[in-house]
């Protein structure tokens, strides 16, 4: 792969009940991201939007943010997935000799919708989707297959959510900080056994961009590039009968490859940093086994040991993660503008000092069926 | 510098108005397989798959992870792309970048759409701002029919001439075994049909179809040891430029003029007219396919009545348009315009049985929606 | 590999989704808002005028596309303009907003204002369409209770 | 002019929150696979369709292996009974979606003879003797409707442990 920058970011504050409007939002992001890079929308010659017509509650939901993303004039295209794969495609787009500098944007305002209903028209409609299954009530099936098989425990899930929101303290686009501790978890109450409340994320409004440039248009930016290394995404069945609720084998899968396009061999020692999409406390032990950071099995353990709070050997989720901002598609690509300021040594209070290598972390449908991974160094 | 890029294969569904005997993902998985056989190719030879369609029409949240089924993408790389109707132009391009990225070699774009699922009008009419322009939004009919309004107007063009591209399209697809509609039909046949927003009438509209589209994508490398005669993609362009129903330039139809623009510009296209084999066009209804002649720069401003009625566009004229019958006789919302590029591919590949335009070297396809967004990408039987 | 299994056809079910509504709260924004309250408030219309290139947008909004700046100079458009273009409607589709059929026959404008270089969407009071003519004068008709929406504006009449 | 689509208006900090609603109803086919598969449960019957290449029995059917992406059409009966893979028994309330009163259950129930899960409520259970491995058996509805519900639940057999 050729060498591709990102060389600018843009994030709102993610919060509930934001007063802006879809474009509003998302001007605020793509203006923000433009400034970041230091150049103008006559800079950049494609745009890849964000969206998803069941949270915006009109269909082609792409058409109200396409002026706010900078569409006009130049070639525009429209994602509908987790923005880690929009910006896969902004990537494609930068790499294909077409284009050379692309603005990768995503919006969402979750509050202004029925979330649990939306999530819910993700089942199949021919047969599960009357069992009025959302997001937490299928999650909770994965989590105790996940627990269970592995003699996971709720405290360890717990201090996932502990950290995360105590991360978030460090980061001011976070929704959600909480000083929480273990107790406070596991006495918040009961959504669907084993998930509780604050085992879950937050609804949140907001929006990201990320601008990314090829090699030679990220000279013209001003800040200094965070280089692409290596990105994959892949899918797991449809039904979660089918699938191996305990173990995500796309996440391997695709986090191997895109290691290997990194040269990354051992992934918990070469990564310095990592943000991913943990929508519940239990999947980020998940991730843990998924992306190599532990062995299979063992992620309940890796928190335990703290390596993966900050200060630990491989700080996850200094940002906070999803747990404290969850504005759906947004979420991946806010893991990989905060791996961004990883990398430039930008992210103030949440910075893990040093990091030159971050991965940044998207998922898609039911309990995760998809995952995209990003490899990232400065 | 990208990876140059081929279309290989193409497989679509006998479209119709409803399928009850295949769910969504049954549907899918029919266009799939043909388009798998078409290129010769099994699935473990296809490294990504691009999914789209519109999502109000089926009411189906994340329809890449649905579709593993229909799609194939069991442990493969799935993206949805969406822009509305012109979401086949999207999809096509999609995966375009996929191989012109070096990043994959073998890529599949699949859009499909079961409009019998919902009522269509209803459900476009949600793609209008829902507090500003919903209510006055008459689906997709109404803005089409206000700009022929105007058009006539303007230039004198009259009914007739939009029905002569209604009787064009409609007796093209009797060539066309995977058609929707295959009925001969005449102008007066088009007059009297009923009037459903003025002045467009029943004939001059595409119907609504269940149908599946699949079309594979392959890279320089690969492309020539799947068939012997790809259709190389030489150009590709978009313009998405509004966002109410309100801002466009009817008059100037600047995001038809950008694309085509670009899209000739970088395939180095001076005469449509002379330089273009064939074209398979999105055109909606049968005004479309008046107006944006112009605009196409097939001819000056308000000319293309001529042209229409002198019969340049059809299947023995200068320049077909619309072999396989269009959209006016095809229009699975979400696979339409994948349909186009398939269509135009086969033609360049000189597979396209009946309907075949004798020896065709360039095609142009495109695909129209939302807020008047065009897309387009010109075919080409010679490497670029 | 058979399309259609048409002997079988009466055996074939279909899942209905039942009445299927889904309530939105939609926030107007910065700009949306002083718009609909100026049609609530002042029986007028608000548009924006982009000082860069002085393209004057209704419905108004944040940014000018074109230029990509942040847009403050509001205009008062008043009521009057006349026809871009038209259609009227007269197929009764589902109405996306009620799941019922419309009542036809609509006329659906596209109105230039005065000093807009957009157009606005809404409804004409006249469905013959022998009656209305493109670039006909129209003023716009408010509501007695008006509460903030674009229905307001309960139509526009030919001058 | 009958309109006023909005329900609402609200008005917050001098910015106005429009309450809207979408009512575009749904009727989806379920395709010959799926209605042989609800006409099995009109007969209080279970059927799954084997992938002969996969060697899998998929339950509920399907009409392509997701695997191996060949089309299927070995139809086999599985069950009456099965074993619970997972579950969670939900304490919050949603009316619109869920069919049973909260607290209830999902489970995943493998059907004997079945080699993929089923995702179904659980009823007629003591909620906190559900355990991974316990039998369970459809409960089939009086007048069947030709749906996913059709099955009303899945409850644990007599006498299970």
């Amino acid at each position: 792969m050729e060498r591709v920058a990102v060389v600018g970011i843009g994030q709102t504050k993610y919060e509930k009940g934001k007063t802006k409007n879809f474009a509003e939002l998302s001007y605020e992001a793509t203006r923000k991201a433009l400034d970041d890079a230091g150049i103008e929308l006559s800079d950049i010659d494609n745009v890849v939007t964000t969206t998803n017509d069941f949270f915006d509650g009109r269909t082609i939901a792409c058409m109200a943010v396409a002026e706010a993303a900078g569409s006009y004039g130049r070639d525009a295209t429209n994602v509908e997935g987790d923005g880690t794969l929009s910006a896969f495609y902004g990537l494609m787009r930068t790499l294909s000799g077409v284009y050379g500098t692309t603005m990768v944007s995503a919006h969402c305002k979750v509050s202004e919708g029925s979330p649990r209903k939306i999530v819910n028209q993700a089942f199949d409609p021919i047969y599960d989707r009357l069992l009025g299954m959302d997001a937490i009530s299928s999650s909770a099936l994965q989590a105790r297959a996940y627990m269970q098989r592995f003699g996971i425990t709720e405290e360890q899930c717990a201090r996932v959510s502990v950290k995360n929101h105590g991360n978030a303290r460090n980061n001011p686009y976070a929704h959600v900080p909480l000083d929480i501790t273990v107790d406070d978890v596991m006495r918040s109450p009961m959504l669907a056994e084993p998930i509780k409340r604050l085992d879950t994320s937050p609804i949140s409004d907001g929006a990201c961009a990320i601008i990314l440039a090829t090699e030679e248009r990220a000279r013209r930016a001003a800040r200094k590039p965070v280089w692409i290394r290596g990105v994959a995404h892949c899918a797991d069945a449809y039904r979660l009968g089918e699938r191996d609720l305990a173990w995500s084998q796309p996440l391997e899968t695709a986090a191997r490859k895109a290691y290997r396009m990194a040269g990354i061999s051992h992934p918990s020692r070469e990564i310095d940093v990592a943000e991913v999409y943990d929508a519940f406390s239990y999947m980020e032990l998940m991730w843990y086994e998924g992306l190599g950071f532990c062995d299979r099995g063992e992620g309940g353990r890796l928190i335990d040991s703290g390596v993966t709070q900050m200060g630990g050997k491989l700080p996850v989720n200094p940002s906070g993660g999803v747990l404290s901002a969850h504005s759906v598609q947004v979420a991946g690509l806010a893991r990989i503008a905060e791996a961004v300021l990883q990398l430039r040594g930008e992210a103030g209070k949440r910075q893990v000092p040093g990091a030159r290598v971050a991965l940044a972390h998207g998922t898609g449908g039911i309990c995760a069926q998809t995952h995209c991974v990003w490899v990232l160094s400065n | 510098m990208g990876t140059r890029t081929a279309i290989v294969g193409v497989g679509q569904t006998h479209h119709t108005s409803k399928r009850k005997d295949v769910n969504g993902q049954e549907l899918i998985s029919e266009a799939v397989k043909r388009a798998l056989q078409d290129a010769a190719l099994e699935l473990k030879d296809i490294d990504a798959i691009v999914i789209g369609n519109m999502d109000h029409f089926e009411a189906i949240n994340n329809v890449d992870c649905w579709s593993i089924d229909g799609s194939g993408a069991f442990m493969k790389p799935i993206m949805k792309v969406t822009t509305g109707g012109s979401t086949g132009g999207t999809l096509g391009s999609c995966a375009y970048y996929h191989v012109a990225s070096g990043l994959f070699d073998v890529v599949m774009a699949i859009g499909w759409e079961k409009n019998s699922e919902s009522d269509t009008q209803a459900a476009i009419s949600t793609c209008a701002d829902p507090i500003v322009e919903r209510d006055f939004f008459g689906g997709a009919i109404g803005p089409n029919a206000a700009e022929y309004a105007m058009y006539m107007e303007q230039f004198g063009a009259t009914q007739e001439d939009a029905a002569l591209v209604a009787v064009r399209d409609h007796n093209n697809a009797l060539r066309n075994p995977h058609a929707h509609l295959r009925k001969f039909i005449t102008v007066e046949d088009v007059m009297k049909s009923p009037v459903l927003c003025w002045p467009i009438k029943l004939l001059d509209s595409c119907p609504r179809s269940d149908g599946a589209c699949a079309v594979i994508y392959a890279s320089e490398t690969t492309a020539p040891k799947i068939t012997p005669n790809p259709a190389w993609v030489h150009a590709t362009a978009v313009s998405h430029d509004y966002v109410y129903f309100g801002d466009y330039d009817w008059e100037m139809m600047p995001t038809l003029r950008t694309t085509v623009d670009r899209v000739y510009g970088r395939a180095g296209i001076t005469d449509p007219l002379k330089d273009v084999d064939v074209m398979e066009l999105y055109l909606p209804f049968s005004t479309c396919g008046v107006v944006w002649m112009d605009h196409m720069h097939m001819c000056s401003l308000g000319d293309a009545p001529k042209l229409i009625r002198k019969g340049v566009f059809d299947m023995n004229g200068e320049l077909p348009i619309n072999p396989s019958g269009g959209v006016l006789s095809t229009n699975p919302i979400g696979a339409t315009g994948l349909i186009r590029l398939g269509e135009a591919a086969l033609q360049v590949m000189g597979r396209a049985g009946e309907r075949q335009v004798g020896d065709v070297r360039t095609a142009l396809a495109t695909a129209f929606g939302s807020c008047y967004w065009f897309e387009a990408t010109v075919l080409r039987s010679t490497k670029p | 590999m058979k399309d259609q299994a048409a002997n079988r056809q009466d055996e074939l079910l279909e899942i209905s989704s039942g009445k299927a509504e889904h309530v939105y709260y939609w926030h107007c924004g910065h700009y949306i808002s002083p718009f609909f309250m100026g049609l609530r408030d002042k029986k007028t219309i608000l548009g924006i005028r982009c000082s860069h290139c002085g393209r004057v947008y209704v419905p108004p909004r944040e940014v000018c596309g074109r230029c990509f700046k942040t847009m403050h100079d509001w205009v008062d458009l008043g009521s009057e303009g006349s026809i871009y273009a038209f259609t009227v409607v007269k197929l009764p589709y589902i109405d996306p907003n009620t799941g019922k059929p419309i009542k036809v026959p609509r006329t659906d404008i596209y109105v230039k204002l005065d000093g807009a270089d957009t157009c606005l969407m809404h409804w004409l009071d006249e469905s013959d369409e022998t009656k209305i003519t493109v670039g006909a004068r129209v003023r716009a008709v408010f509501k007695e209770q008006r509460r903030g929406t674009i229905h307001d504006i309960e139509c526009f009449t030919q001058i | 002019m009958e309109n006023e689509t909005i329900l609402e208006v609200r008005e917050k900090d001098g910015l106005l929150i429009l309450q809207g609603v979408i009512r575009v109803p749904y009727t989806w086919a379920a395709g010959a696979v799926a209605s042989r598969f609800y006409a099995g449960l009109r007969d209080r019957r279970i059927y799954g369709i084997r992938c002969p290449t996969c060697r899998l029995v998929m339950v509920p059917p399907k009409k392509t292996c997701h695997r191996c992406f060949g089309d299927l059409n070995d139809w086999v009966e599985v069950g009456p009974e099965g074993t619970l893979q997972t579950f969670t028994v939900v304490h919050y309330s949603e009316p619109e979606l869920h069919p049973l009163r909260a607290p209830f259950a999902y489970g995943i129930i493998k059907m004997d003879g079945a080699d993929t899960g089923m995702t179904h409520l659980i009823g007629e259970a003591d909620q906190r003797a559900l355990k991974e491995g316990l039998r369970m058996t459809a409960v089939f509805r009086d007048k069947p409707e030709g749906n996913y519900l059709d099955i009303r639940y899945f409850k644990p057999v007599k006498g299970a442990k």
